[in-house]
């Protein structure tokens, strides 16, 4: 048996577990699901784990029920495990299983008969980002990317018995529903002017024809469903609304991983369908994702530094983060690919663990507002209090974190592309940094002025309810040691060169065309059957440039926050002019940006119109038959 | 965003998307085109395989990884939905009232029923031979159930429809569709490999795998449905809770 | 190709523009369950065009889930809700109601 | 040429911008469920127009030749799947509208303000 066999067993095991689950739950007590669920997840990590050491001798590939084509022409559907691939399902069984482990005696006790349902639903979740992160079928696709999304909704609302906001999820799903199906019918265009479902099949045939309407329309409305999910703006609207009302296990998996599968599918569709002759040009790609990215970048920033809410304030930093990542992807070269896939890995570390302390404080005081916690947590700064800095400081691109590394390859890839990108990379991760390094300051240590509690019409984040009704209790060792972990984790991927170099080759590997069509079997015609083998770069580790401007956005993040605690009470007449400057941005920018999000279905739902008008009209201006 | 603003920016990016939908329309082939390459390919393997049904065999077969996730989706909204609809300690249940029903509409019940469990069952079976399979015949059988709903009262419904066995029973469906691929893996092939004999064309047992997982498909699908309708049954006649307003109020204090 | 249209296309075209009659009808039919009943006639109208189009298969589970499931679905909701509210006009005798509830006008007093 | 021309292709790109307006303009969750349903009625009617191939039969070769020429069944396995899709998420949202009454006692995506800024 070899490893590509086994390629479809990271989507069979976890459904089977979820099915095990689910029928199990009526047997066994609580201790037993969990570790059932528990045992299942290592299980998928242990067999991902087994598939990433197989995949450093070459992709592979699995025709599922043995449907291997024959000259080139097939009815089967392909799996196709490189290391990008197989990397981020390994990202996303680590993750669920930290999700998994977090969430031991988590709720209150469900209801006997429904023990298993919410590992089996985070199983099945697991499921379809597995399969989504290695179809090579873009229908195939279609199919796990709403399996996760299905899921993703219920789990979303799964605590029903907590007053919250609900909306978050019914908004979720009617937007991400209504763009998967805008991604089908883009599909259908597809298969309806190639006669292909396969991604590299499609991508063969649109050399027989010119990059016309009908391309540039096919490939936004595909774009529309994945960047929908990637909470692309100005199709972000939904993600803090989700984030808000999600419980804190759930979170993790949304913003640690879901979000960013929406940016590996943009580029994966890119790659395989897109990038060859009749596609989209490298530079419209590439000019309309930059800037849909740097303004992503941007905005999530912003709106990330005005959220009192922390779980809202950690989704707007997740929004800023991928359009870091966008702007990783859209250089579309090789280094980008790496950065980015290296910062991807180190921020769902991070963000997942700043989640998971959220939920620490959530459990013991009932609040995630960032006003009302104010010097509230002081019993726990030494335990989620360091751990919460430390989040803060990796998310800010502190050297030697993996978010430090993966921002600094990005942002260099970037800078060879366009000299200003660094700067919107250091300036965004200093402000969502600063964001975090506020709340921790305030809320652990009750640093700076006691802010006012009922300042501004926006979503607050006290009156909560914890999420275990037993307050007294100390806080459950699972809920730290999986954040410790899990920023640990972060940490060693900074630190041992393994990674950089596996990835480095993956990065060349995704980029190239030419690889991806002769590992299914379709070499291109008048070439050789085999890739030609690129020479492997030497991965670049830790530069002096990358650690300079990972330490200039960290000290930027501690200059900001500490502006934002301290600035208040400054004396003089410059301090009160720069105050009132603030007080004016914020006036006329900022209040009109933050009305824009108004959670509403309606407004959702014109925004995904527009963005989609935008894409329509910048791609086909960009791109000439 | 004020109401009228946020529906003159749709007509505007609508009049865009309408504009260059259209344009794309005039570059697809021309409606019933004669090039299928994909669909005739199809067709031969369908062939090969010796299924009478291409569909099914493409759903079942060719692709049946796509089927695989579909049933998975189908497993984990009925799990999702069971769990948002789940009666939480803030409802209080109430008992229906009997109606009363006429007896001309319970005959007419009595009789249809089983007529259309027949019906299920018969497009079940058949689904590698006609029109139909797991999908259709499952929808059928659960819809026909429900006429039990319609001509007696939602006591006897209850009784015919054992949800917990149900709600297993879609477990252990949507359990042996992966099983099944699973076989494939065991017998040293590929995952979801066709590898039962191919049996005789157009016969019940022809098409290998594919007359198997098409019953899987069909029991989960008709018990997903059942188990699904019956939450939102329940919802409907007996969770009388508090009223919204009051729990609301009861849960900021 | 011949100029001469099959009677199948002509059909076709019929119900093609009935789908789309239906459907535009469906949106615009603001309350939701006699929305619940264009819909299953939109299910219907499917279900002819899928005929029409040589796919009995899609047209068979069409009339399953377009015409009877979902529309079933969206009127059980609808008949929850409405008992919801009928109870919640009842309950404000007891307790005032919530300050965006669609019953509560604040006709109580506190409680 | 045909009688059609893109007609049928154009058909399914109205319902699905009906949809949206439905979805832009909606006062009740319900019947924004309703037309998320009928916006994804386009995607059916796009594939299964796509798939058709004039005097082509049904794909079921039970009782006629193995020669006779059949319309694409792939992109009609295709719709089946998406048929189920559409089932499935229609009943988790009306599931999630429920519960969405039950909390805030108004189902009026315009009155529901609690997540903003």
């Amino acid at each position: 048996m070899t490893a590509a066999q086994l390629l479809p067993l990271a989507v069979a095991v976890p459904l089977l577990g979820a099915v095990t689950l689910a029928l199990a739950g009526r047997l066994l007590p609580r201790l037993g699901c969990d570790i059932l669920a528990t045992a299942w997840a290592s299980a998928d990590v242990v067999l991902l784990a087994g598939l990433w050491h197989c995949s450093s001798r070459g992709t592979q590939v699995n025709w599922v029920g043995a449907w291997k084509p024959t000259g080139g022409e097939g009815v089967g559907i392909v799996l196709v495990g490189d290391r990008i691939g197989i990397g981020l399902a390994l990202l996303i069984t680590v993750l669920i299983l930290a999700a998994l482990l977090y969430a031991w005696r988590f709720f209150e006790e469900p209801p006997a008969g429904h023990r298993g349902t919410f590992p089996a639903l985070i199983l099945l979740f697991e499921a379809g980002m597995c399969g989504f992160a290695l179809t090579g079928d873009l229908f195939n696709a279609f199919v796990f990317f709403e399996l996760m999304g299905a899921v993703a909704y219920a789990l979303t609302g799964y605590h029903v018995e907590d007053p919250r906001p609900l909306q978050g999820a019914l908004t979720f799903g009617v937007i991400n529903s209504l763009a998967a199906y805008c991604s089908l019918m883009g599909i259908a265009l597809l298969y309806a002017r190639t006669g292909e479902l396969g991604m590299a099949q499609i991508g063969r045939h649109l050399a027989g024809h010119s990059a016309d309407a009908l391309i540039v329309v096919a490939f936004v409305l595909v774009l529309t469903g994945l960047l929908v999910k990637g909470a692309m703006a100005p199709f972000h609207f939904w993600l803090p609304d989700a984030h808000a009302v999600a419980p804190t296990p759930v979170c993790m998996l949304l913003s640690g991983v879901m979000v960013e599968l929406g940016v590996y599918g943009a580029a994966r569709v890119y790659w395989t369908l897109f990038s060859g002759p009749g596609g989209i040009p490298a530079h419209a790609m590439r000019d309309v994702l930059t800037s849909t990215g740097v303004v992503t970048a941007l905005l999530g920033a912003v709106m990330c530094w005005q959220q009192r809410h922390i779980k809202r304030m950690l989704a707007f930093s997740t929004i800023s983060h991928v359009g870091l990542f966008l702007v990783g992807i859209s250089l579309l070269s090789p280094q980008g690919v790496t950065g980015t896939a290296l910062y991807v890995a180190g921020h769902a570390g991070v963000k997942a663990a700043l989640f998971a302390l959220t939920g620490v404080l959530l459990d013991q005081h009932g609040s995630v507002d960032e006003h009302s916690l104010y010097g509230r947590a002081r019993e726990l700064r030494r335990s989620a209090g360091i751990m919460f800095v430390l989040g803060a400081l990796a998310l800010a691109g502190l050297p030697p974190f993996g978010t430090g590394l993966g921002k600094a390859l990005t942002e260099h890839a970037a800078g060879e592309f366009l000299g200003w990108l660094p700067a919107v990379f250091v300036l965004t991760s200093a402000i969502t940094g600063a964001t975090v390094l506020r709340t921790a300051a305030r809320v652990f240590t009750g640093a700076g002025g006691r802010p006012d509690a009922t300042a501004g019409a926006q979503t607050r984040g006290d009156h909560e309810e914890p999420e275990v009704r037993d307050p007294g209790r100390p806080v459950p060792a699972p809920m730290l040691v999986v954040p410790a972990l899990l920023l640990a984790g972060s940490l060693v991927l900074g630190l041992l060169p393994g990674p950089v170099t596996a990835l480095t080759r993956a990065g060349q590997l995704f980029t190239s065309r030419a690889a991806y069509l002769a590992a299914v079997g379709l070499a291109p015609t008048n070439q050789p059957a085999m890739p030609v083998v690129t020479p492997v770069a030497p991965p670049v580790v830790w530069t002096g440039e990358g650690i300079a401007l990972g330490l200039l956005s960290t000290i930027l993040a501690a200059a900001l926050a500490a502006t934002a605690l301290w600035g208040p009470a400054l004396q003089g007449a410059a301090a009160h002019r720069l105050r009132g400057l603030a007080a004016a941005v914020t006036q006329r920018l900022v209040a009109p940006l933050r009305s824009l999000h108004s959670g509403r279905l309606g407004d959702n739902a014109v925004w995904l119109a527009t963005g989609v008008a935008v894409l329509l009209v910048a791609f086909s201006t960009l791109v000439q038959p | 965003m004020s109401r009228t603003a946020r529906i003159r920016l749709f007509w505007g990016a609508a009049a865009v998307i309408a504009a260059l939908y259209t344009m794309a329309c005039l570059r697809l082939p021309h409606f019933g085109t004669a090039v299928h390459p994909y669909g005739d390919r199809a067709v031969a393997a369908t062939l090969r395989q010796r299924t009478a049904n291409t569909i099914s065999s493409i759903n079942f077969d060719q692709r049946a990884f796509d089927t695989l996730g579909e049933e998975s989706i189908l497993f984990g909204a009925v799990l999702g939905a069971t769990a948002l609809l789940r009666r939480t300690s803030h409802d209080h249940n109430t008992r229906p009232r009997p109606v009363r029903v006429l007896p001309s509409t319970r005959l007419f019940g009595a009789l249809l029923l089983p007529v259309a469990l027949l019906t299920g069952i018969y497009i079940v079976a058949h689904g590698q031979l006609s029109p139909g399979g797991g999908f259709q015949g499952g929808v059928v059988l659960a819809t026909a159930l429900h006429l039990a709903y319609v001509a007696a009262d939602y006591r006897a419904l209850q009784r015919i429809r054992p949800r917990e066995l149900l709600d297993q029973a879609d477990a252990v469906a949507a359990g042996a569709f992966t099983v099944l691929g699973l076989a494939g893996l065991v017998a040293g092939v590929a995952y979801l490999q066709n590898v039962l004999p191919l049996g005789t064309f157009n016969t019940l047992s022809s098409g290998g795998l594919v007359p198997v997982i098409n019953a899987a498909v069909g029991i989960e699908v008709a018990s997903g449905v059942i188990v699904v309708l019956a939450y939102f049954l329940d919802q409907t006649l007996f969770a009388t809770g508090p009223a919204g307003g009051a729990f609301r109020k009861k849960a900021e204090r | 190709m011949t100029g001469v249209a099959t009677l199948n296309e002509v059909l076709a075209l019929l119900a093609l523009l009935l789908v789309a009659a239906v459907g535009t009808v469906a949106v615009l039919t603001r309350d939701p369950s006699r929305q619940a009943v264009v819909l299953a006639v939109l299910g219907l109208g499917l279900a002819l065009l899928f005929t029409v189009l040589q796919a009995p298969d899609v047209a068979l589970s069409q009339l399953g889930v377009g015409t009877a499931v979902t529309p079933l679905l969206i009127m059980l909701t609808v008949r929850r809700i409405r008992s919801k509210e009928h109870q919640a006009r009842q309950g404000e005798r007891d307790e005032r109601g919530g300050p965006d509830g669609t019953g509560a006008n604040g006709r109580g007093g506190g409680s | 040429m045909n009688l059609l021309g893109p007609l049928p292709y154009l058909v399914a790109g109205w319902l699905l911008l009906v949809g949206v307006y439905g979805l832009v303009t909606s006062r009740n969750l319900i019947h924004a469920v309703g037309c998320l349903a009928v916006a994804q009625s386009s995607t059916y009617v796009l594939l299964l127009t796509v798939g058709f191939r004039r005097g082509g039969t049904a794909p079921v070769y039970s009782d006629t030749s193995p020669r006779s020429v059949v319309v694409d069944p792939v992109v009609q396995a295709l719709a089946l799947t998406d048929v189920v899709v559409g089932a499935t998420v229609t009943a988790l949202l009306l599931a999630l509208v429920i519960q969405l009454h039950n909390r805030h006692s108004t189902i009026d995506p315009d009155r529901l303000n609690a997540l903003r800024g």
